[in-house]
């Protein structure tokens, strides 16, 4: 019997959080923005937008543009710059109660290294994510998750830089994403943040044009759900870091695929630009469900989807 | 945990009334006293999916009154038509109001508003505004043919005066909306919503003629609140409108790109680098 | 001024068809299954259920769920082996009104070669498509799409035994669709057919059991559209040859998605599901839009989008 | 073009009635003359979804008579749902009827039709027919509550005697409907429809009592047409519903994968490979 409430905390590395939901990067400010009307109080952290070591514009509008069951976007990392960053924004989080998750993004193994070093330094920061996945940007940003060697060595030279949670991001736009997740692993990575954005493309039919300034873009929401659960599953088998998995996830049914498919936690993006409750929830919902489970954390669901065709009739398969 | 803006939550509402203004034109009744309560004249909502499976649609709220808020939506695609398929006595929840309105603060006497289509939809509220301040306001209203120029008479009897464009001369003027602006009598003040070619052309216009012009923008929105950036839109460095989180001035660049959705949807026209 | 209709002919290689569209490999059967209430006359080809050397029983069911705006199969190549095939089926497309392509699939180059000769030397056969890149195999029928040096190998051995036709299906699943699609070229390939599905899995949080018997399978549909668009938009930029595109087609706009991306024709395979008189619609549709902008035939807009982006303000971009 | 088994073709219908029969149990009346003119009792249709925006779903035909054809199902997912949503008046199309029916032509004289669930819908038809020709039919019908034994009393007027049982004990037996089949007396044939450990249990009973099954079985459908080879149950070579495409049989096993959409969805329960 259980007697206490279900926990819901998760340890990604040494970040304890009270809940195993994160808030996709780029996708809810600090979480200042999306405060009057969602409940904070009921969510692990929040993922900030990725930063840079120079300023950046971004790409041109349009930036985004909805798709079935999801949305690409491009907006092509506008941030201010770490300098700015670091002396204007980031003391504002000391003040927030949920805790931030900093992301670095970069054009080469210094830049990341650098802003890392930097953003881990503050206290305000509870752990730093990399993102070696975004999609968006002309020069050579996806190239580092897209090669083993380049992930290992970024995430070499960032481990170097803190002692903090280190959470790497990967891309699905690769043809074995496990072994990239191996070797982020061997680099030092705490945790492995799966997927970020599927690269994708959409042309105006009437005006012949793309519909995204920036000609290509990265596809979230439900329509890469079971893009990013095999992408999920298939990193489980190999790494034994813990996984946050992400794309698509709008229900607590949702989010379960992923813990079963071998999350420790999950990341919630897209969703929050259907209902700014949905975090809330599906946070309550996973509780509900642990309990009417007689389950006393969410941990002993991780990874436990039963794969042993026990749900088809007997099978002798295939020779040929 | 930071003070917060403006006491924005999400308002269950309820659907009281609903007309088809013209084919693929519906307005929408709600009960939501707390929406009609914040609003201010040129803000918008975001409009939950009843279906839970889509993003959220920016919408103006077209008239505030009492306990009743509504919206006027042109059905453009799945998220419109499936707000357009509510029926009364259905719910709908909004996230809102958002975004910074009109700002009619400068008392104007003369004001001209200028309408494109479903730009309808944002202008009653500081129409009705300005007149109740005792302003004489001009609604220039355009649309492709007479019978998307719905409302009008609605404006009318707020006590604007009208005039009607059509593109293909089916009512009023035959031409474009702004044609009528050029031939105006001189206004302090230029209010616009609509396309943004029409909204180029007011924000020409209005340099020309010496005249301060507030434009309601439009961009294809995710989170409209802030929080994604994937809304911009340029804006002089000065602008009191410039982000408190600013975008980059990568290369010492003039401009910074805002946040439609948070520092608008209303802007300067003279302060947008177009 | 375009006095008669506009042509909706296309050629691959040296296969000529009256209308762009290809009904998409296991998805139509050979036609005759949709014959009854869709208008045949109308397509360009039905693309046969792939075959391969030996016969194969497919995978255990579930074999299909349906997903968001998509659908995950799994259906595991079940086939009755080249030598039946040839004997009891093949024989009846030589009285069908409509042409079909035969699609071969395989476990070694061998087995290729060896398929698409038998299958190639018949009359009833109006071109071959290799399928190198089905994902619902447990051996390693997608590792030939995912390397491009296998990719080559394939495609050489098959190019040796027919003058037919031959068009090669490629994976989603790699990190450079367009490498791959070069070697196919060089190899020999009449045309490139892009995309074959997109890997993914999907798990019931009631029962924890994968809701494929397969564990994993093919993501189709309208999700993956976005996905669809930029891989034949990236082909197209280094191929040479005609491009069958594909990818959650389901309307006239989604197929001009295709054309202007750079696809010589489109592949409809999913959107069969949702109505069997799309494709019917579609042909008739395009006639109208070119119509319409005075164009003389489908081919004029192949390629067309325009990304020099004129639809957005002048922009001077980043510098970091 | 080689000949075609059925007159099939797509069906534009229009939904003359509507009735929830309990909460997200929903019976659809269609103006259907065409289909009601083709139906074989046991048959399907495959209903295109009117947003155009999902799969096609299966669906039984529960009556046909006159021009009136109607569909009964449960609300479990978004295509279930969307069709729900159908108002009276409005269109929905059909393709079909679809697939291999109960096979009644051997004069059976007493026959037990076992029901579970949404079951109910594919074996009114066939009740119907069995009256008809003469036969003493007994429904077994069960379902989780009361609340969803619906159109039972429907059953009643066509002739059928009834034997209810529920998983909770709110009405009739208190129990699986397989253990009122297991006491039955004597029966010529059984038909059966509903969850398919519901059918595994009929199955084995039937081979138990020496009687012969039919089943109705499920799996999902993609093309509902025999197109894709998606939905496949496996059974033994020797039947005559084994495919004419066969499927293969690798290592010379004693079983072939029919298409439950068109070898089936009906099949001879000895003859399934469970
Ligand atoms: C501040 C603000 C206020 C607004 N106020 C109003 C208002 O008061 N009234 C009003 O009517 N509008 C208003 N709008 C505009 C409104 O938000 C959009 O028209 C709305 O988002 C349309 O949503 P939709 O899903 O119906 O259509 P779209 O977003 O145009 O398209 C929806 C879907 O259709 C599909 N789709 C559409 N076109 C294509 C295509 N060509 N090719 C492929 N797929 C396609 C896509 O899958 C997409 O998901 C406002 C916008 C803003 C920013
Ligand atoms: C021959 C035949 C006859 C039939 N006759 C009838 C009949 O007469 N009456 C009847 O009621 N039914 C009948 N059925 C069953 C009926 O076809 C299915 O119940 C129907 O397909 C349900 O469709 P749905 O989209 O509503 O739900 P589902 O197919 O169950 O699910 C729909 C959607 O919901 C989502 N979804 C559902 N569950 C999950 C989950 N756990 N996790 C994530 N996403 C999920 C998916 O995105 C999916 O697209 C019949 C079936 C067959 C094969
Ligand atoms: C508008 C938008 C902006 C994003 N920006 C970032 C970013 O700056 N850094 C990053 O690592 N991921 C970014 N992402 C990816 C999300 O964090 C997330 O990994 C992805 O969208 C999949 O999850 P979802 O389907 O729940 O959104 C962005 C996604 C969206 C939709
Ligand atoms: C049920 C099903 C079976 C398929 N079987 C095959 C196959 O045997 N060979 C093949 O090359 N592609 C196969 N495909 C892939 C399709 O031909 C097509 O490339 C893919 O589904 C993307 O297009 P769509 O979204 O229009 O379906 C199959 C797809 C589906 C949905
Ligand atoms: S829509 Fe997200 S910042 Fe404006
Ligand atoms: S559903 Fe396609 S063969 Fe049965």
């Amino acid at each position: 019997m259980v007697e206490t409430k279900p926990s819901l905390a998760v340890k990604l590395g040494k970040l304890r959080l009270e809940y195993p939901t994160l808030m996709g990067s780029g996708c809810y400010g600090s979480g200042q923005e999306f405060a009057p009307f969602a409940n904070l109080n009921k969510i692990g952290a929040v993922v900030l937008k990725s930063v840079t070591r120079l300023p950046r514009l971004g790409n041109p509008t349009p930036r985004l543009v909805h798709t079935p069951a999801g949305m690409l976007n491009a907006i092509g990392l506008q941030n201010p710059g770490i300098d700015w960053y670091l002396d204007h924004e980031v003391p504002k989080y000391a003040k927030l109660p949920w805790r931030v998750v900093g992301s670095v993004a970069g054009f080469s193994v210094d830049d990341y290294a650098y802003v890392c070093e930097r953003l881990a330094a503050r206290d305000e920061i509870a752990a730093v994510e990399l993102n070696i996945s975004c999609p968006n940007v002309a020069s050579e940003g996806e190239t580092f998750a897209c090669d083993p060697k380049l992930t290992a060595s970024v995430v070499r030279a960032c481990r170097a830089t803190t002692d903090k949670t280190l959470i790497v991001k990967l891309s699905p736009n690769v043809t074995d994403i496990a072994a990239i997740a191996l070797e982020a692993e061997g680099a030092g990575a705490d945790a492995l943040a799966v997927i970020n954005t599927v690269r994708g493309m959409s042309i105006d039919a009437e005006t012949w044009h793309p519909r995204l300034g920036n000609v290509t873009g990265g596809l979230s929401g439900p329509a890469i759900r079971p893009i990013a659960v095999l992408a999920v599953y298939e990193v489980a088998r190999v790494a034994t870091i813990p996984i946050v998995g992400q794309g698509g996830i709008e229900t607590t049914r949702d989010a379960l695929e992923f813990f079963l498919a071998g999350a420790a936690a999950v990341g919630i993006g897209t969703a929050n630009f259907t209902d700014p409750r949905i975090p809330e929830r599906i946070a309550d919902e996973l509780r509900d469900y642990l309990w009417n489970r007689n389950l006393a954390s969410i941990g002993e669901i991780v990874g436990k989807a039963n794969v042993g065709f026990a749900n088809v009739y007997e099978y002798e398969g295939d020779e040929g | 945990m930071t003070t917060l803006d403006l006491p924005v939550r999400v308002h269950a509402t309820l659907v009281t009334d609903r007309r088809e203004l013209a084919p693929g034109v519906v307005l929408l009744g709600l009960d939501a006293p707390d929406v009609v309560a914040a609003t201010q004249p040129g803000q918008f909502v975001m409009a939950i999916p009843p279906s839970g499976e889509a993003a959220a649609t920016a919408l103006g709220v077209y008239e505030a009154e009492g306990k009743r808020a509504s919206l006027l939506f042109f059905v453009t695609g799945n998220r419109t038509r499936e707000l357009s398929e509510l029926r009364v006595g259905e719910r709908l929840d909004v996230v809102g109001p958002l975004g910074n309105g009109f700002d009619l603060s400068g008392k104007p006497s003369r004001v001209a508003i200028v309408a494109g289509g479903v730009g309808i939809a944002s202008v009653l509220l500081p129409a009705q505004a300005l007149v109740r301040a005792g302003a004489r306001v001009q609604l220039l209203y355009g649309a492709r043919t007479a019978a998307l120029l719905v409302e009008a008479e609605r404006f009318n009897e707020a006590g604007c005066a009208l005039a009607l464009a059509t593109d293909d001369g089916t009512t009023g003027y035959h031409g474009y909306v702004t044609d009528l602006l050029e031939r105006l009598p001189r206004v302090d003040l230029i209010l616009a919503c609509g396309p943004t070619p029409m909204l180029r052309a007011v924000a020409r216009i209005a340099a020309t003629l010496g005249v301060r012009a507030q434009l309601s923008l439009e961009e294809t929105f995710a989170c409209g609140v802030g929080g994604c950036w994937g809304c911009v839109v340029p804006i002089v460095r000065t602008s009191a409108q410039a982000p408190r989180f600013p975008p980059a001035n990568a290369g010492g660049s003039d401009f910074v790109n805002a946040r439609i959705c948070k520092e608008g949807p209303v802007f300067w026209s003279h302060e947008l680098r177009w």
